[in-house]
């Protein structure tokens, strides 16, 4: 029988190495999985490659991974926000490498990455700093930037509720970037506030199949109305 | 003359927001527009972090963190509004399925070159977010700014010395001052503040303006 | 108030013209919109290139708009069939011109005309007749063919409910490519089955957003209940 | 000789197929692979036509014409199954995420070159399917195949005459008189039907062959 549920956010971190590609989903604090990043922090890894909208706000989550000093890179649209001085501070002081993707080609850069294409033509950015030294193209009287896939070794997601096989569905704007870095990553850990039994989501709302998702960690306080409570 | 504060200028971008259009308000002055769509007309905004169909804020207390829009603020889901991942979204903007796309500026060249998002300085950090997506991807791209900076200097310019979000983009600007839209053969004055002539205007942004239908002697 | 549905399928594909490219639903019978294809014969509109998996099954639906000589061109990835005998025939003729296309980079291509792409590397096709005379690339290793995207005039697809605003849900694999095809067409028009009040569609469920619908018309006869019965 | 027969190389098949696989069968040959699946194993079985946990053929009477594989025929789906759409179904395949896809073939060269969807005749109408998108996605590709045609050529050869599928994209055949590998160093031979040799086999298909680690003395 196939069970992807761990039992800790621990276990589901498990094996995420030193210099590993991570994908965290969210879009500031909506869908960001807290609880999978504090255990990849207690876990240890470093030296890593983070695939995120964002750079970390405020004192938890992402930023809190960054003021460990766990971070070596981050690609992302969205780093400089009123509190993300974490980031901010190792920017500045040369300690992280930043590669800035505008949102939507970093959508569109993971959703490649899963769906197995070499690279796209965007029109996203043509003309600008962003794709300075970078192929440009002409088809069909619109210039267009070549684009490399974005692949990750990990993705850490968060989703509303999944099954024993990982089928996974979201809550509202949390959805986010979670199915497409589900798609992009070789492993996939979601956290999610609701195990539902093996045919308990209709096959008809399934957002991400199973078969994008490795391993499933149950995070009764991620739910979202302990979130509003708080 | 008569200067259009910021709420003048986001009901004069309302008004030319037509029944049943997708518009995508961008983050700061454009927001502003939604309050002054008419309840009568049916319009459907997008936030590019994953919804359509989106509505006014929450009540207070009714907040919910994971309904927010892409300035992060909380917002609510109109009947018929519908949730969908980044990719899809960002379809929905670079497929040029969005009618209407609003934003701010620090700049707007006369052939249409929009800066808005970094301001080139050495020591910033950048961040583009969805700015360049928006930028381009829209059937139309207003542009909501003031005229001149707080220096004086006009917004409108021959050539952006920002760095650039999105080349021959715009295709009008509503500024406090004037509204222009931009073509093929540059500026064309649509309207401008009452008491205004088209010189003073050109003294003002020293750009080339041609005069707009509207302001034609009949 | 703004209302997509339309009271006849005659009315639903008013305006598709001479010459127009146009999608059509479905993998073989399953999604395709029957009532839109009588009513495109009915209407007249001829020298059309059709986008569609197949090239027809039996004696309706596009096998009797190919009957009815009104197809130029059709894009496709199988279209020889048992039943096929109506394309087999004006193919043999010379009277239909055919572009065979993996059934992947089909979608792939379609995907990318609704996603604003100008064009994709696919590794799907490499070393292969159907790549001939095509740009290839080695990136990462790996070979692809470039491939351009496939835009159209109108799409006609099938799908279980629709609001007013066009919002649509699809049933079981009667989904294939009427998601994707919505996305590609400048004009997008459904056939469905059920018309749900505004709000009466769960947004977190909604496979088609309403921004890629243009026309819907309400179809009872298409109920699959109805498809069982006979 | 001890051939195989159809259903003999489908349970043969299935014996290699472990627990939480995401599988793809091909139309034809293949598809009786799904009926020697050992119940106690979890196997998802996807269809490129959009469904992922598809389930055994439904009883008479219960067909659904919505609810069919990539043959066309109807099946069903078991509880935890899904559906989505093609461009998802084929970045499933194409994305590398389906573990093993079992094809048919024509000719299977011995680096691995496929041929199985255009005999090439002239008079022939080509249609490819997903046949193309199927060979080079999955992590391995399984051909099952008669080792000889009706008139005794081997369908195992140093080069394709009929036109491919893809290129050096089958990792392992099953056929009625052998199993092959296919790696760098080309055809190595897994197992072979009883009563026959080493050399035999060389002298029916005309290809080098390696013989495989368990063919190997002690």
């Amino acid at each position: 029988m196939i069970d992807k549920g761990v039992p800790t956010p621990a276990a589901a971190v498990a094996g995420i190495f030193h210099g590993a590609s991570v994908m965290i989903g969210g879009f500031g604090t909506a869908g960001m999985p807290d609880q999978l990043i504090d255990a990849l922090i207690d876990q240890g890894a470093g030296d890593l490659t983070i695939i995120n909208n964002n750079a970390g706000n405020g004192e938890t989550g992402l930023a809190a991974l960054i003021a460990a000093g766990r971070v070596r890179k981050i690609i992302c649209s969205f780093p400089r926000q009123s509190d993300s001085h974490h980031f901010d501070a190792r920017y500045r002081a040369g300690d992280i490498e930043l590669e800035l993707v505008p949102q939507g080609n970093l959508a569109a850069r993971i959703h490649a990455a899963g769906s197995g294409l070499g690279a796209i033509f965007t029109p996203t950015g043509f003309g600008t700093l962003l794709a300075e030294g970078k192929e440009t193209r002409e088809i069909d009287g619109k210039n267009y930037v070549l684009e490399y896939p974005i692949h990750a070794d990990f993705a850490l997601i968060k989703a509303e509720a999944a099954d024993r096989w990982g089928n996974l569905v979201y809550r509202k704007t949390a959805r986010n970037f979670g199915p497409i870095m589900a798609m992009a990553a070789k492993c996939t850990i979601a956290q999610v506030a609701r195990i539902a039994p093996l045919g308990g989501i209709d096959p008809e709302t399934i957002v991400t199949p199973g078969i994008f998702v490795q391993r499933i960690v149950h995070i009764a306080s991620a739910a979202p109305s302990a979130a509003q409570a708080a | 003359m008569q200067r259009l504060n910021r709420e003048q200028m986001a009901r004069r971008v309302a008004q030319d927001i037509p029944e049943g259009a997708y518009v995508n308000l961008g983050i700061g002055l454009p927001t502003l527009v939604a309050n002054f769509l008419p309840a009568e007309r049916e319009i459907f905004l997008q936030s590019e972090n994953g919804l359509l169909g989106m509505g006014p804020a929450p009540a207070p207390g009714a907040e919910d963190p994971d309904l927010i829009n892409a300035g992060k603020q909380p917002v609510t889901l109109l009947p018929g509004g519908s949730f969908f991942h980044h990719a899809d979204s960002f379809a929905m903007m670079r497929g040029g399925h969005i009618d209407i796309c609003v934003l701010g500026a620090f700049q707007v060249s006369t052939r249409g070159d929009l800066a808005n998002w970094h301001t080139g300085a050495p020591y910033a950090i950048p961040a583009v977010g969805g700015a360049m997506d928006l930028a381009i991807g829209a059937k139309r791209t207003f542009v909501m700014m003031e005229l001149l900076t707080k220096t004086g200097e006009s917004k409108l310019v021959d050539q952006c010395t920002y760095p650039i979000t999105g080349m021959a983009c715009v295709s009008r600007i509503y500024s406090d001052i004037a509204i222009f839209d931009i073509g093929p053969q540059g500026a064309s004055v649509v309207e401008m503040a009452e008491g205004l002539t088209l010189d003073e205007l050109r003294a003002l942004t020293g750009v080339p303006l041609i005069a707009g239908a509207a302001l034609q002697p009949g």
